[in-house]
């Protein structure tokens, strides 16, 4: 991923607040959302400061539905846009995301989850996993899923998230969490105006005599020609392999690996170092981009009389990946809290201990 | 001039006051001491009420009972169809 | 409680109707959505069609309204209150049917479906509580947020050059020829719930006669989101909301008084 | 050595819970330490309970999460019951008092009553009482220097609320008053 | 073609606009869409702003109107049009844009996107196909099919009693502060077609000033949906679908003639 | 599953009338829907015959979104009801079903799918495969998905689908495609009347003084709560492992196993009849219950140097399953069509000829 | 042994090209025939080209999508273009005569030109040109009895039209008859 | 009096009819031949035609292209502008 520069002086700051102000050092030109806990500080952010520091539109749209379509919109005529919502809201935005991925529109998406299904709770949540990478909107699409884990990857991952968008003309979204929107911590902020624009030769803003009409169209009667897009778009998706991330911690000669994202992968680190303590090798694997996700890196680590662990915020998602990774070459499990309810420390090391001591490796790991 | 009284369910009123300004007599004032949930509550300090039942209407949540002295027994039923459908 | 408990030989002449449940609300103080859920439950008590009606909970500060309401009810998702009691209706002809929202809800998200329940003239009541705002999420601007008025979404005021004026959305409904009874009320005093009340009453018969939407929008307060006491917020709502949002009734069937 | 404190801070919506936990958060900041501040309330827009966790430490906060704490700061009965049991032993407890019927029986924790609405009220602003607890607080457990409270205070507020920042030092005093001479519970 | 070629001395007076593509449409013969596509695009080519222009297409029959207006255009999601056309406006200031919508893409499912777009008071021009029918899917009803019609979906006529009125949604427009400009058109005849042609004129001119949505309906035909010839369609039209969706202006600013 | 009563003599009908004839026949009370493409026919088919034979309530309403909630609200009441569309218009609904889903509600959905992405073309598809069994909205839900590949099927499991639904009080979804909805076939109908109702003592019918009051939602404030709502869901969804329906043909000692649903999985049969032709031996199996997916089935079947080939209408969704069944056992290759183009028989026979050459199993087959 | 005739029949929409198709799928169900037909058309509402595969078998269908054809019945240019080489050799390709300009090049083919519009147009009613063709085609390939086509009409057709059948019987009496007489060009 | 002529683009023309109708002259009438898309096209069958251009107004495929007579180079040219903007 590419270097982005930071202030050298912190702030304290709430993780909706940081993603804003971001966006607005990022050079974002246009905002659509609709309020919605726990990410409502976005919208309410941005209407305070922006009026005050750029010309960039910000608009409370009518609905989420309305939002996205205005995003396809402004971004359909070459602008760098951003919408936010949390679960239920970003459900809605289903047909308008797989619309926006066919036509190949860069934008950025944030999904500060909150707990499900239905209208659920409004506490922090990872159930919208196969939503953002298996695509909830009809076809095939994908579209790029970063996961951040702290107020710092609130802030940072907005650039990034830019700058894959409109380098590969896809939407990406920032799926994050409640805790993570409402929490405060410590950022250094990234400089305003870091983020180059690069010109879109096929954006809609009015046709010169000197080229052909631009159009935006989702829309190919002929199937072989719809097929032709959907190869186009799956070749990109394999293109994008080479921006996958992830963070490794302690993997190297750990018995049992935790794999988790975002909150919960700081919340395994945690449980980590309690287990270490007990003289158990664990190690985590961070995925940070979701999509694509990083297959690789987890068969890499499938070794023999290895064990995974996924943890989750959801029911057991990600792990559906893992085990794909994975590919039967080490026991995966799954431990996962749901409905807005976190997981902590003392839960996952309680796991950790359970499957150590029923794959035996308590003896193993103490006597090295 | 029939006489009446009210009863505040002290832990279900918030403070809103919103009874205390509707009451024509102005026999309700908040309490000095908060309940459970940390709110002063209304309480009938004038023994001047009608039951006209004006602070019960507006009560958010209906925390107000509204008793009243009965001429006869007839007149009263009949109070309460008043009441409840004037 | 029961209501006809003697104190010092008095009589209970008004107590807490059955149709509402004893759990305390989680309104803020002063709320008039407490006020409204009272003068609804009252009336279906009143008229003993407890039994025979159906309410429909918005997602809005009053998303627990079935938690309050001792009636059987839905919670809808945000803005589809009308779409989802005209599922109800449609297939439980011979009940009574409410929806009960808020103005993110019925006039933001669910425009669509509040203009074809409407239109289709469903035989329901659809009650509208305009606040100005959008409460439960923190005070942010509604379709009904008054010119220049301050929300966490308007620090500077809502400015109708680039976002419009607040949307009158009950007058268009008048427009429809679904809708059959359309008026505004309030809750601010002992005198203005009488009034929603014989509104509410006069709903239920017409919902009866099956003839056609009954559409009550009450204009409140929002003490919380407008940062201000209850007192304070009626006051202001008198004085800048009832302007714009007149008090009465807009569409009324023949020979009703 | 990692150095961490774990403090959690409850009570009613509106009682200044929050910014508490964020005054704290923010010296530590200022004093180059890590921290991670998580807020967490109920459903009612006023009233209700809030409470946040605050996380101070010399390395990076891993789980701003934690199921016990070393020190609890508690303005009403409610919080109290849900998190008496979550205090470390030999951990702080810190209670509003007015707003405490029945408090709570553990003999393995420092606990102090601050009668600190009373005091807030007779000083005219009921609203100052976090900042006697906090003054308390930092007497007990000097995680941040109460210099750079006051410069947090000052860079916090706006500065249309500046005039009000004499008072809010003279309450931090006030509690370290307080918690200097008071007489332990448990100690008795 | 060029417009200027000469045959037997004579000089071309009318030709199809560089404004227009040379693609045949997909429109079945006689399907007033290709008329209004035409005048439409004429009027810009006239006014010189081509090159200034973004268009919106829906989804409906006009779904291609992208590969026949020779502008940049974006096409929308069902309903959505407006809401796109809102973000292409609000991103580029200084540029026309129009959106293009059918009756059951713009009354419909977009019926929250089009009242609130008009509410915004965007700068934008909207067109309003109401052909009284959904034309693409194969004649269903539409929010506009009339009384008692006859459509896919009601294959007994439009009952009004189950499925409401069709619904006026250009007159609940005009009542809104944003809309600066609606009227109602039709392009069965020459001079219909002229009329329109002011219409659109207008409408950019009141864009480049900034004075909020112009709304122009073209009432039109659907021989295909409706099972009839171009000629008895608009005959049909002129005979049922006039008395009930009158042709004018419902919306004027001061001083236009 | 349970046995469906069938007139004697058969009809020629469209896929969406037999489906839409079927559900008069089930006793459905209430369809509300709106026209897309290519699943009209079952609004028009129900609003030709309904009001002639029942006293069932058939709306078309303002949009999908509108349709999905009146669902909501008619199931709720207790109703048998259904609703169809096509890929855009089930992606609208993405919020309503996690809704439904969340609040337990009975009732049939119809994906009569289209190629995507966006607004894509109007021929079959089968690329909603990860919205239909994964959740394409938020929160960790699930919904039964029933796959027919025949006309018979699609009346059939009109049935079956309303039979789980209420069972099991879950939303079902009939997953077909253009194809199923527009070709014409024989069928033999399910006898009307012939699907018993239950009651539902949880409806809001309206409260009897007798009872406590029914209510109907999705929202917990409390995350406790709401994670045993989670707990009971999930428990729920491995309940319904025992409804896992498949089609085994010719898989006993085949080398190459074809793993197809739909419609697709008929091109595979005649497929590997080719095959067969040639002396390869190839067989199929056919998931019927996408969710839930007979990951057991593909298991057993996933032994020593044999080859699995997934082929489908998408750029790869069931593979994914596949893979997890499979678990590292054996080769998954996959072949897909996209945006509306439909894999011949001779196309995979191409593949399957391919991955014989390269497994060489040719001569091993042929010399058996 | 598995008896299967698979057919292309593809012209503009209005032509008839679909009804053709499924009178032969429902004949030949009603002999007890295995069958599908599988339809295709492009976005116009009117005109545009259209067209049906249809499969007759004596075993179940497997897939009712096929690439090469027994029998192509073929009403436009276009149509003819598309489907010329997909008729397997030796198999039946029947053309209406006035909409084609540039005849199928093919000689491995039973190729028939049949003047159905013109003779239907004398006939007096233009859409019956398809009952010529389809007698034709059955007169070449009886897959179906002709008395069960008949059947299949006064089945299929409403009530109101059943005055037609004699003319549609009369037009396939014709198309038989072409078909009988015809010279074919593959054999010239 | 000004005379003129059309042309129809016979390709693109649908047969609807809508010109033909809309002749004041009665110029225009369907072909009996049928096109390459299968329709009968307008064709001007009489030679009375003025230029004034309603068949083209109307057409919905724009398939009709308008000639006049000039009475003069400057005439024409106003001509052209009143067509486009009448
Ligand atoms: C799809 C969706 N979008 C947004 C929200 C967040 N939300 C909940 S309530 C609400 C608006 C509340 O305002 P209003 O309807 O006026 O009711 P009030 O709270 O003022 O009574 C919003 C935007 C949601 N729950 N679901
Ligand atoms: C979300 C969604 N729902 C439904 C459809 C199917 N659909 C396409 S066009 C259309 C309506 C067309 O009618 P109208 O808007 O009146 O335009 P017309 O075709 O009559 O010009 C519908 C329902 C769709 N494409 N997307
Ligand atoms: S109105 Fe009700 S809640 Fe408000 S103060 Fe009076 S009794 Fe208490
Ligand atoms: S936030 Fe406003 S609307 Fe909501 S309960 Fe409080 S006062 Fe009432
Ligand atoms: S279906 Fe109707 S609206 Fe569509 S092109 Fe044909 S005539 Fe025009
Ligand atoms: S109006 Fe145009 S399309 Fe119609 S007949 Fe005349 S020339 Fe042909």
């Amino acid at each position: 991923m590419n270097h982005i520069e930071h202030e050298s002086i912190p702030k304290l700051m709430k993780g909706n607040e940081a993603l804003a102000e971001s966006a607005i050092r990022a050079g974002m030109q246009g905002y659509f959302g609709y309020p919605i806990t726990p990410q409502s500080e976005i919208l309410e952010y941005l209407t305070e400061q922006v009026p005050k520091r750029s010309k960039a539109v910000v608009l409370q749209a009518e609905s989420e539905v309305a939002s996205i379509n205005m995003i396809y919109g402004a971004a359909g005529a070459g602008a760098r846009v951003m919408t936010s919502s949390s679960s239920p809201g970003i459900s809605l935005m289903q047909e308008g995301i797989s619309y926006i991925a066919c036509s190949e529109l860069p934008c950025l998406l944030v999904n500060v989850q909150r707990g499900g299904p239905g209208l659920g709770t409004i506490q922090p949540s990872q159930g919208d996993y196969f939503q953002a990478t298996k695509g909830g909107g009809h076809g095939d699409y994908r579209i790029v899923v970063l996961a951040p884990s702290s107020v710092q990857e609130m802030a940072d991952f907005v650039f990034d998230g830019f700058r894959l968008a409109e380098e590969y003309r896809i939407p990406a979204m920032i799926l994050a969490d409640g805790a993570l929107g409402q929490m405060m911590e410590k950022v250094h902020l990234p400089k305003e105006g870091s983020l180059p624009y690069h010109d879109h030769p096929w954006a809609t803003t009015g046709k010169p005599v000197t080229r052909e009409r631009n159009f935006i169209t989702s829309l190919h009667m002929e199937p072989e020609k719809m097929e032709e897009i959907n190869l186009h778009l799956q070749d990109k998706y394999r293109r994008l392999k080479k921006e996958e991330r992830f963070e490794l911690i302690n993997t190297k000669d750990a018995d049992i690996i935790l794999v988790a994202f975002g909150l919960t992968a700081r919340i395994c680190s945690k449980a980590m170092n309690l287990a270490n303590e007990k003289g158990l090798k664990v190690g985590v694997i961070r995925p940070i981009t979701l999509f694509p996700f990083p297959y690789e890196t987890i068969a890499k680590h499938a070794t023999l009389n290895r064990i995974f662990l996924a943890v989750e915020m959801n029911a057991g998602q990600m792990v559906e990946d893992v085990r794909i990774g994975v590919n039967g070459r080490a026991p995966v499990y799954f431990r996962g809290r749901m409905g807005g309810m976190i997981p902590t420390p003392e839960d996952i090391l309680l796991e950790v201990e359970a499957l150590a001591e029923k794959h035996n490796l308590i003896h193993q790991s103490t006597v090295r | 001039m029939i006489t009446g009284t009210v009863v505040v369910a002290t832990e279900i009123c918030k403070g809103c006051e919103l009874c205390i300004a509707s009451c024509p007599q102005e026999s309700l004032s908040l309490s000095t001491s908060i309940n459970r949930k940390g709110y002063r509550y209304a309480q009938l300090t004038k023994n001047n009420c009608t039951g006209c039942m004006n602070c019960a209407l507006v009560c958010p949540d209906s925390a107000i009972t509204v008793y009243r002295q009965p001429k006869s027994a007839k007149h009263a039923a009949e109070a309460v169809k008043n009441a409840q459908t004037a | 409680m029961e209501t006809n408990a003697m104190i010092d030989g008095m009589e209970c002449v008004y107590a807490k109707p059955h149709t509402l449940t004893e759990q305390p609300t989680h309104y803020c103080p002063g709320c008039g959505h407490g006020v409204v859920h009272k003068a609804l439950m009252e009336v279906i008590d009143e008229l003993g069609i407890g039994e025979n009606t159906v309410g429909v909970a918005p997602v809005g500060c009053s998303v627990f309204a079935y938690m309050y309401m001792n009636v059987d009810m839905q919670e809808a998702a945000h803005g589809r209150a009308s779409a989802v009691a005209t599922g109800i209706r449609r297939v439980l002809p011979d009940r009574y049917v409410f929806s009960y929202q808020g103005d993110g809800d019925l006039a933001a998200i669910g425009t669509g479906e509040t203009i074809h329940t409407v239109n289709r003239g469903e035989n329901i009541l659809m009650v509208f509580i305009n606040n100005g705002i959008y409460g439960m999420t923190g005070g942010q601007m509604a379709p009904t947020s008054l010119a220049g008025m301050i929300t966490s979404t308007t620090p500077y005021g809502r400015d109708t050059a680039l976002i419009g004026y607040p949307l009158k959305i009950t007058e268009l409904l008048a427009q429809l020829p679904g809708a059959y009874y359309v008026a505004r009320h309030s809750v601010h005093t002992p005198n203005a719930v009488r009034k929603l009340k014989k509104a509410f009453r006069a709903s239920f018969q017409f919902q009866k006669e099956k003839k056609g939407t009954c559409f009550i929008e009450v204009v409140s307060n929002c003490p919380s989101g407008w940062k201000m006491t209850p007192l304070e917020a009626n006051e202001w709502m008198e004085k800048n909301m009832f302007p714009y949002y007149p008090i009465g009734d807009i569409k009324v069937p023949q020979g009703m008084k | 050595m990692v150095q961490n404190h774990e403090i959690i801070i409850a009570g009613f919506g509106g009682q200044g819970v929050l910014s508490m936990g964020q005054i704290i958060a923010y010296s530590a900041m200022k004093e180059g330490k890590e921290i991670s501040w998580m807020p967490a309330y109920g459903p009612e827009m006023r009233g209700g309970t809030a409470n946040c966790m605050v996380i101070v430490s010399s390395n990076r906060v891993s789980s701003p999460i934690v199921t016990t704490f070393d020190s609890g700061i508690i303005l009403n009965q409610p919080s109290l019951d849900k998190f008496a049991d979550k205090i470390k032993p030999g951990g702080l407890l810190l209670c509003e008092e007015s707003t405490i019927i029945t408090p709570c029986k553990r003999d393995d924790l420092e606990m102090l009553m601050i009668p600190a609405t009373a005091t807030a009220t007779n000083m005219g602003k009921k609203q100052i009482a976090n900042m006697i607890l906090l003054g308390a607080f930092l007497e007990r457990r000097p995680i941040v220097s109460l210099e750079n409270v006051l410069k947090a205070l000052r860079e916090v507020l706006p500065e249309r609320h500046h005039h009000l920042i004499p008072m809010n030092e003279e309450a931090l005093h006030l509690g370290q008053k307080f918690a200097a001479e008071y007489v332990d519970h448990a100690s008795v």
